[in-house]
């Protein structure tokens, strides 16, 4: 299902999921997104202050546990969509042919 | 009152019944009052006999005393019968099923308005007969006789109908049962007298002196258990399982009965007796010549329940699925261990009660519905819960899960596959639970979850569930035979109803109380010959 | 003081209510899971009811195990859930068929030795195969049929792990062979092994047994495949009890397995994966089941009692959010009779409670601090810290980083917000909505107050607390993690644009390799026998028809004619020749 | 009066003759009948009573001198088991088809030859007796004779039902006429080696003979009398005249033969094998129980083949009895003690049950007026006994354990076992399977067929065929049951044939 988006620009991608509650209010979304871009940044910035115990040292590092949630985020959602639905995924009526 | 004379009584009450109804014929209520009285008074004089088979004393008192003899057919071979645990079960598990399926067959035979009905009941009675004659047999020769008895008495039950197809059918039945008994099982036993001399069940088997004095070799062994085995049947061993299948011609009372429980069990008894008490386990080990059965048997039961997952007709895929699950019985005792002889034992008991409750079940879908074959069982649970819910209790016990009786068979095959090291019968019950659960589970699902076929206009998801028909609204499928297809029925009649449902209750009961028959399993056990 | 096994109220109490309607059977739903609860809590500390079962053997139906407290009672706390969430949907089987289910697996949890155990375990199959059937539709039919077959394999091999094991037991003589405690075969007893006998290869089959009911791949496919065809409450009930029984037999029987560490993070892994392929709103949610159970099974693998009681913990919680996130799930079914997230979406217009509740669940499955999965499933994790297992913890920090993304934004996401469809419908009746208040409270409750959870767990500690979840340290790294993970998602949204696909799975053997490998080649075999066996039968026909019968054409044979007299003399003649020949020849 | 006792041997004989000759002379209505049934009554029960005798003496024969001439000229009467087992089967059979005979032959034959017919009757049987009862070689061939043409006579009254009684009969007639001749050739080459017609001297001069295997006279003799022999008791296949003959006799002459005519020939052959040639020259230094076997075999196999494809009752039967003389020659050319045993327990259980089927055919014949398969169609309701006694007699064919014909099969299956013919065995356990199939072909029929015609209306046989019908199908269930009679007097007769006394 097409979420009609006929932009090709990476701006256009990234709206395209948003268009229906862009819609609604855009207000709302932009909202989100500096809220909670606030937040990361502060979350991030917050292993200044703290010093989180460590096991294998690398989880010491500071910044480790943002960049490793989204690192690890990235890597899951590339690999399930462009490796192993390569080989696996077929069309939602294959069992009932 | 040592009790050796009860077993002619067992066979006696019966043929008395059988003689009795012929000659109240002409009363129907008088003719099916003879045949429930017959049958109470029959287990009631197999519960005489039951205590003597458990006794803790039982090998050195029962078995050691002379054995009870009918008349000397020939100088040296008599008919003999003979107390003994594994015939035990058999006439047990027989002669109280028979009272269940007496009141049943009142349900079926009138509610279908069949014919003939006097020579029905009549040859019931003998074909009960037979059963106990096999049952209590002493010797070799004697359960041959009977199991020739069984045979023709049960002949006119399957051609019942005369229609051309039970005629041929019928035909089948015959060729097969008495095709193979006369030509291998008769002359493996007359080999067996010519060998040994002795025809007389012992624990341990006659053989043993022949083959120490080498008067007879292993091969010659080997031979003549291939011809006891195929000789046998009503075990029913593919290939010579055909007329199992031919058999479901009859009415269902039969199949019930007769091709659940009495006759196929018959086969198996003899089956388990010939192994045990005949060639015995020693004979068997030490010539390595009954190792074939093992596998044979494991691939009846899986082939038997492949071809059952292809039968639309009911009665036609129980009567696989019989074939199957017979085997389970020949593959067990072909283990040669105790606990496989256990296992085969409890089977014949756990088999009966579950798969004549399937029958039950088939008969009472007939009866009500006019219905025979799967496809049209859509929904059919939501009309007659007390019918298909006995049938998925007979399902669960066929795939053997607990709490049912097949669990406890099933966990004792296992045990025995384990003592004895074959990891190919291991394989073939988890392939066998597997296809049961195949052929039985969409049964099951048809009838209550599926939406029957006059109702798919107007289904409703939530409400599909349907009432709990009262039983005894019925009567009715008969005038309107033009609306049967459309499902206008309820239960059908109560005899039919109360039958199955005990005997789905007696196969959950057995779970739970399986004493008498595992008494009588150790009983077995305990009189083998030490090894 | 209770004497029998508490699951039994639920069991036997199931099968009262196809005979009673009405109100009386909206009363009796929610009585009997509160009564099994009570009486879980009646059963004294040193309970050891026996019966003897099979001549001779023992069966110990009531026992204490370390983890029966916790998962006894929230298997009775669910049952009491989900039949308040089924109460307005009046399902004659299903309910019954799902006590029978939930009760079996409390009974479960108290038995004593292997053979109840396992008895039980059957009993679970039945009853839940017969949820999913409730499903009511052709899809919910065939898959109800492939997840019976499953687990009556399954159910087999266990029990064949179980003789052999029972055999070996007997073998060296023990005096009760049935007994739990010979069956914890653990680090020691399992990883030592030596293929020598049938003993030996016990532990593999009951394993096997086991991580069938407990969804590991390659093996669990029948959780995907099953669980989203049941009914909206079916789902719920589905949800709660065999893979959490699962978990609780693994911990008895396998505790400190390590292979268990590698099978659970191989779950982990292959939730997420398939949970990001997926667009059916709970099929989403079944994926996150192996997920969540990966991280339970890990636990047990790693062994210690921190992470025993980690499993405990985490399973404890996520019964109660997963319940919570397929109710959300299930009112949206309910209300709009859609699934796939291709047709939902904007659904915040008019269903905020089922939104609200669905997103609490969402943080629970997700771990944030203060609902009840930050206070367990850190538990696991630590431990595998604390071992120093690198690998793992780092693939559990992943997959907890992976579930936020998947179930935690995805579903609400997908479900609630995104794209607006249209649909307008509003929240659910009020049963369902009470049950998933009440989880959402639950949820949210141990959260913050996790001290009378701790205090059930396997190894409650003596000295103060064992675990201490709520760390600066904790719960900033966590934050770190989680909202770095949610930015992932919005990041990548275009590429998780949902399809219109399914993804294959172990069960394309059975589904689809199997039937073909049947009608390509072994179909044409047996119909080749089948020809040629009737061949044989029809000639052979012929022939017995022209040997038996005198009215056909083929049966006019001269062997049978009747012969002339002229011809009879021949024939006498050549055997007086005969015989004369022989007599002066021999 | 003559000392009864004393005279057993003879009078067994001579009181039938003389009754045959008398019955010309009872004219009409009932009385050609009863005197036939009182004659043959007498006569069985002297039979009885020989048996009686025998068994007490313990003697292994009774022996007894016509006209009180020493028996190397005169003729000698011996009674050993085996033959006083005989008589009592052909004397027994005989008195209950004539009892039966009554209304059937009423039925059947016009009523002005009732007394010729009675006559032949009684004479047929007399001369069956001789030939059973008779020491002596040649007087073995006069009652031949005698038996011979009455039955010839027998046979052709049964124009009156079917006008091809009368080519059956010539049929039989030459055949039998060769066979005949060929028996008389057969001994007197034998007179010629011997110089005598007493069977013992007989056997004795032939083993004084020092080239006795390579004699060509007594090799020619042998030939000669195996072949007559043969045709006489119906080998196959050598049996062409039998089927026919059976089908178109009048029941009762069916019935009467079936049950004893051949069993006598067989029990000529018998005499001559073992008696007379004996047991070392007939099956050792002869390999003729090869070619005995592999006639028996085939006759076996063919002619229950043969029998299944009738669609007539009588003749289906009548091929069973063909075959079933296969199971008998079998037996004895075993020439072990269980083979031969087998034979002779078979002569009288077969003719026990064929004779009660082929009553049992005859009611059905009277009350429905034929005996076709299609006849029979749902019978058994309407005469419920007749057709209850067919297939238990039936089942006796098929050698069902419990019935007379099961005992047979025990001792022929282990007497092949005994001398390794495992052939033998399986050509015997699938002629049971072949008599299955045809006897299943009548109960089929009677049971599960629908009733047309006369059928439909027929009533139950009256009680004067019911009787004796039941009488044999009872003693053929009896003899199944507890066989120790039969059994160890076939036993004991088997172990004096092979022990070489004639």
């Amino acid at each position: 299902m097409s979420d009609h988006d006929n932009d090709t620009g990476i701006i256009a991608k990234l709206r395209a999921p948003w268009q229906s509650m862009l819609d609604e209010s855009p207000k709302a979304v932009r909202t989100f997104w500096v809220v909670s871009l606030v937040l990361l940044l502060l979350i991030a910035f917050a292993d200044i202050f703290v010093h989180h115990h460590e096991h294998f040292g690398i989880d010491g590092t500071p910044g480790f546990y943002s960049l490793y949630g989204l690192g690890a985020c990235v890597v899951m959602v590339l690999g399930s969509k462009f490796v192993v639905a390569l080989v696996l995924k077929r069309k939602d009526t294959y069992y009932d042919d | 009152m040592t009790g050796t004379e009860l077993p002619l009584l067992a066979m006696a009450v019966p043929a008395v019944g059988a003689i009795l109804i012929g000659v109240f014929g002409r009363w129907p209520n008088i003719r099916e009052l003879i045949t429930v009285l017959t049958s109470v008074t029959l287990l009631g004089v197999v519960l005489q006999i039951l205590p003597l088979a458990l006794a803790d004393d039982f090998w050195s008192t029962t078995w050691t005393a002379e054995p009870l003899v009918l008349l000397e057919m020939l100088p040296g071979i008599p008919l003999t019968l003979k107390i003994e645990p594994l015939g035990m079960i058999y006439a047990l598990i027989a002669s109280s099923l028979w009272i269940l399926n007496s009141l049943y067959s009142v349900g079926y035979m009138r509610g279908n308005k069949e014919k003939h009905q006097t020579r029905f009941y009549m040859c019931f009675a003998l074909a009960i007969a037979s059963v106990m004659g096999i049952a209590f047999s002493g010797n070799i020769f004697t359960l041959f006789v009977f199991y020739e008895a069984l045979s023709v008495s049960t002949y006119p039950l399957v051609a019942h109908k005369g229609t051309p197809e039970a005629v041929r059918s019928a035909r089948v039945y015959l060729g097969i049962l008495v095709g193979t008994s006369v030509g291998l099982l008769l002359p493996a036993i007359i080999a067996t007298y010519y060998f040994t001399g002795n025809l007389d069940f012992q624990p341990g088997g006659v053989f043993q002196e022949a083959l120490a004095n080498e008067r007879i070799v292993g091969p010659a062994i080997g031979v003549l258990f291939f011809m006891y085995m195929y000789g046998i049947g009503k075990a029913a061993l593919m290939p010579m399982h055909k007329w199992l299948p031919a058999a479901m011609v009859a009415p269902t009372p039969v199949s019930a009965l007769l091709h659940a429980v009495a006759v196929v069990k018959a086969g198996v008894f003899s089956v388990v007796k010939v192994i045990i008490y005949i060639f015995g386990t020693t004979s068997l080990v030490s010539t390595g010549q009954g190792e074939w059965l093992i596998y044979v048997a494991g691939a009846t039961i899986v082939i038997a329940s492949c071809i059952a997952l292809f039968q639309d007709n009911l009665k036609r895929r129980l009567a696989y699925s019989t074939v199957s699950q017979l085997s389970y019985i020949t593959i067990a005792a072909s283990l040669l261990s105790p606990l496989g002889y256990m296992a085969a034992a409890i089977h014949i008991a756990a088999h009966a009660f579950g798969k004549i409750t399937l029958f039950f079940a088939a008969g009472s879908i007939y009866t009500a519905a006019h219905k025979t074959n799967i496809s049209q069982l859509d929904g059919i649970g939501r009309k007659m819960p007390w019918t298909m819910g006995a049938f998925a209790i007979g399902s669960l016990s066929m795939i053997g899960v607990p709490p049912t009786a097949g669990f406890i068979s099933k966990w004792y095959l296992l045990s025995g596959a384990w003592e004895t090291g074959y990891t190919f019968v291991i394989v073939v019950v988890l392939l066998s639970t597997l296809l049961n659960a195949g052929y039985f589970l969409p049964i099951v699902w048809r009838a209550f979850f599926r939406a029957p076929p006059e109702e798919t206009h107007h289904a409703s998801m939530s409400h599909a569930d349907g009432n709990f028909g009262d039983p005894h609204d019925h009567g009715h499928g008969h005038k309107d035979h033009g609306h049967d297809d459309h499902g206008d029925h309820g239960e059908a009649p109560l005899p039919i109803v109360f039958a199955l449902t005990c005997t789905a209750a007696g196969t959950v009961l057995l779970f739970f109380f399986p004493d008498i028959a595992l008494g009588l399993a150790e009983q077995i056990y305990r009189g083998l010959p030490l090894p | 003081m209770i004497e029998f096994p508490p699951g039994l109220i639920l069991v036997l109490g199931a099968l009262l209510l196809p005979f009673v309607k009405g109100p009386v059977r909206g009363a009796l739903s929610l009585l009997l899971p509160l009564a099994t609860l009570v009486a879980v809590w009646l059963v004294p500390d040193d309970a050891n009811v026996t019966v003897s079962f099979l001549q001779g053997m023992e069966m110990t139906l009531v026992k204490w195990n370390r983890p029966t407290a916790v998962f006894a009672t929230i298997f009775s706390l669910m049952a009491f859930g989900g039949a308040l969430f089924a109460l307005n949907q009046n399902r004659k089987v299903e309910l019954p068929a799902a006590f029978v289910y939930a009760g079996s697996a409390v009974c479960v949890t108290f038995a004593g030795d292997i053979l109840s155990l396992f008895i039980f375990w059957e009993l679970m199959a039945v009853g839940s195969s017969i949820v999913v059937w409730s499903g009511n539709t052709e899809a919910s039919g065939r898959a109800g049929l492939r997840y019976a077959a499953v687990h009556f394999l399954g159910g087999a091999v266990m029990m064949a792990g179980i003789l052999a094991h029972v055999f070996a037991l007997n073998a060296g003589g023990v005096e009760n062979p049935l007994l739990l405690d010979y069956f914890a075969f653990g680090p020691g007893g399992f990883d030592a092994l030596s293929f020598n006998g049938p003993g030996d290869i016990a532990p593999f089959l009951i394993l096997i047994g086991i991580l069938i009911n407990a969804a590991t791949p390659p093996f669990g496919s029948w959780l995907a495949d099953a669980y989203p065809e049941a009914s909206e409450s079916g789902t719920v009930f589905l949800s709660a009890f065999t893979t959490k029984t699962s978990v609780y037999v693994l911990m008895i029987l396998f505790a400190g397995t390590e292979l268990l560490i590698y099978a659970g993070m191989m779950m982990a892994v292959y939730g997420i994966v398939y949970a990001i392929l997926e667009n059916d709103m709970r099929r989403i949610l079944a994926y996150s089941i192996v997920n969540q159970v990966g991280f339970m099974v890990c636990g047990i693998g790693i062994g210690t009692e921190m992470a025993l009681n980690g499993a405990a913990a985490h399973a404890f919680a996520h019964i109660i959010y997963k319940a919570l996130l397929l109710m959300s799930a299930g009112s949206v079914l309910y209300m709009t009779g859609k699934r796939k997230c291709t047709d939902l979406g904007g659904l915040y217009h008019t269903m905020p409670i089922t939104m609200w509740c669905g997103i609490i669940g969402a943080l629970a499955i997700s771990a944030f601090p203060w609902t009840s999965g930050f206070i367990s499933k850190s538990m696991i994790s630590q431990a595998a810290a604390d071992n120093h297992l690198f690998a793992a913890w780092m693939v559990l920090t992943a997959a907890s980083a992976g579930v936020f993304l998947h179930a935690g934004i995805k579903f609400p996401w997908f479900v609630f917000f995104q794209k607006d469809r249209g649909l307008r419908p509003p929240d659910p009746p009020w049963n369902m909505r009470a049950a998933m208040i009440f989880f959402a409270v639950l949820c949210v409750a141990l959260g913050v107050w996790y001290e009378p959870l701790y205090a059930i767990l396997p190894f409650p500690n003596v000295n103060g607390p064992l675990y201490e979840p709520y760390t600066v340290s904790h719960v900033v790294s966590q934050l770190q993690l989680l909202l770095w993970s949610g930015l992932a998602f919005f990041l990548l949204l275009p590429v998780l644009k949902r399809t219109l696909t399914i993804t294959l799975d172990f069960d394309w053997f059975y589904r689809r390799f199997v039937p073909v490998l049947w009608r390509s080649v072994l179909k044409p075999v047996v119909t080749v026998f089948g020809w040629s066996r009737d061949v044989f039968f029809i000639e052979s026909k012929r022939f017995a028809g022209a040997m038996t019968r005198a009215d056909t054409e083929a049966a006019r044979i001269p062997l049978f004619r009747e012969w002339s007299l002229g011809s009879a003399m021949v024939l006498i003649t050549f055997f007086l020749f005969v015989f004369l020949v022989v007599g002066y020849t021999h | 009066m003559i000392d009864i006792q004393a005279n057993l041997p003879a009078l067994i004989v001579v009181i039938p003759l003389l009754g045959g000759v008398l019955a010309t002379f009872t004219g009409r209505g009932i009385l050609p009948w009863a005197w036939a049934s009182l004659v043959t009554g007498a006569t069985f029960a002297l039979t009885l009573r020989m048996m009686a005798t025998l068994l007490q003496s313990g003697a292994p024969y009774i022996s007894y001198e016509l006209g009180n001439w020493p028996r190397w000229w005169g003729i000698e009467y011996r009674v050993d088991l085996l033959n006083a087992f005989i008589l009592l089967v052909v004397a027994g059979v005989g008195f209950i088809t004539t009892l039966y005979a009554r209304e059937s032959v009423n039925d059947e034959i016009a009523k002005d030859r009732h007394h010729v017919f009675y006559a032949v009757w009684i004479l047929a049987i007399t001369g069956l007796l001789g030939i059973t009862i008779t020491g002596d070689a040649f007087n073995v061939y006069v009652l031949l004779e005698i038996s011979s043409l009455t039955v010839y006579a027998l046979i052709a009254m049964g124009k009156d039902r079917d006008r091809r009684a009368l080519t059956a009969s010539l049929r039989y007639l030459i055949l039998g006429s060769v066979g005949a001749s060929f028996i008389l050739l057969g001994i007197g080459y034998l007179m010629m080696v011997t110089g005598t017609l007493n069977m013992e001297d007989m056997h004795n001069q032939l083993m004084r003979l020092a080239n006795l295997d390579t004699n060509r006279t007594v090799l020619v003799a042998f030939a000669f009398l195996l072949v007559g022999l043969s045709i006489k008791m119906a080998l196959y296949p050598l049996h062409m005249w039998l089927p026919k003959a059976y089908t178109y006799a009048p029941s009762a002459v069916s019935a009467l033969l079936a049950a004893t005519a051949t069993k006598v020939g067989v029990y000529m052959a018998f005499r001559f094998l073992f008696g007379i040639f004996g047991v070392g020259f007939s099956f050792y230094a002869m390999p003729s129980h090869l070619i005995l076997l592999a006639m028996a075999s085939l006759g076996i196999v063919f002619s229950s083949l043969a029998a299944i494809r009738q669609n007539n009752a009588k003749s289906l039967l009548a091929y069973s009895s063909v075959g079933q003389i296969g199971y008998i020659v079998a037996g004895f050319s075993l020439a072990n003690p269980d083979g031969v045993a087998g034979s002779i327990v078979h002569i009288f259980n077969h003719a026990v049950t064929k004779g009660g089927m082929f009553l049992a055919l005859g009611a059905v014949a009277y009350r429905v007026g034929g005996t076709d398969i299609s006849h029979l169609r749902g019978l058994a309701k309407r005469m419920p006994l007749t057709c209850g006694a067919l297939a238990l007699g039936g089942l006796g064919l098929i050698g069902m354990p419990l019935t007379a014909g099961f005992i047979s099969k025990w001792y022929l299956v282990k007497g092949a076992m005994g001398s390794g013919m495992w052939g033998l065995v399986v050509v015997v356990l699938f002629g049971s399977l072949l008599a299955l199939v045809y006897v299943w072909k009548l109960i089929e029929a009677m049971y599960f067929g629908e009733p047309t015609g006369r059928s439909a209306e027929a009533k139950e046989a009256p009680l004067s065929m019911l009787i004796p019908i039941w009488i044999l199908v009872a003693l053929s269930i009896y003899f199944g049951v507890d066989a120790t009679f039969t059994g160890e007097t076939a036993t004991r007769a088997a172990a004096g044939l092979l022990g070489g006394t004639p």
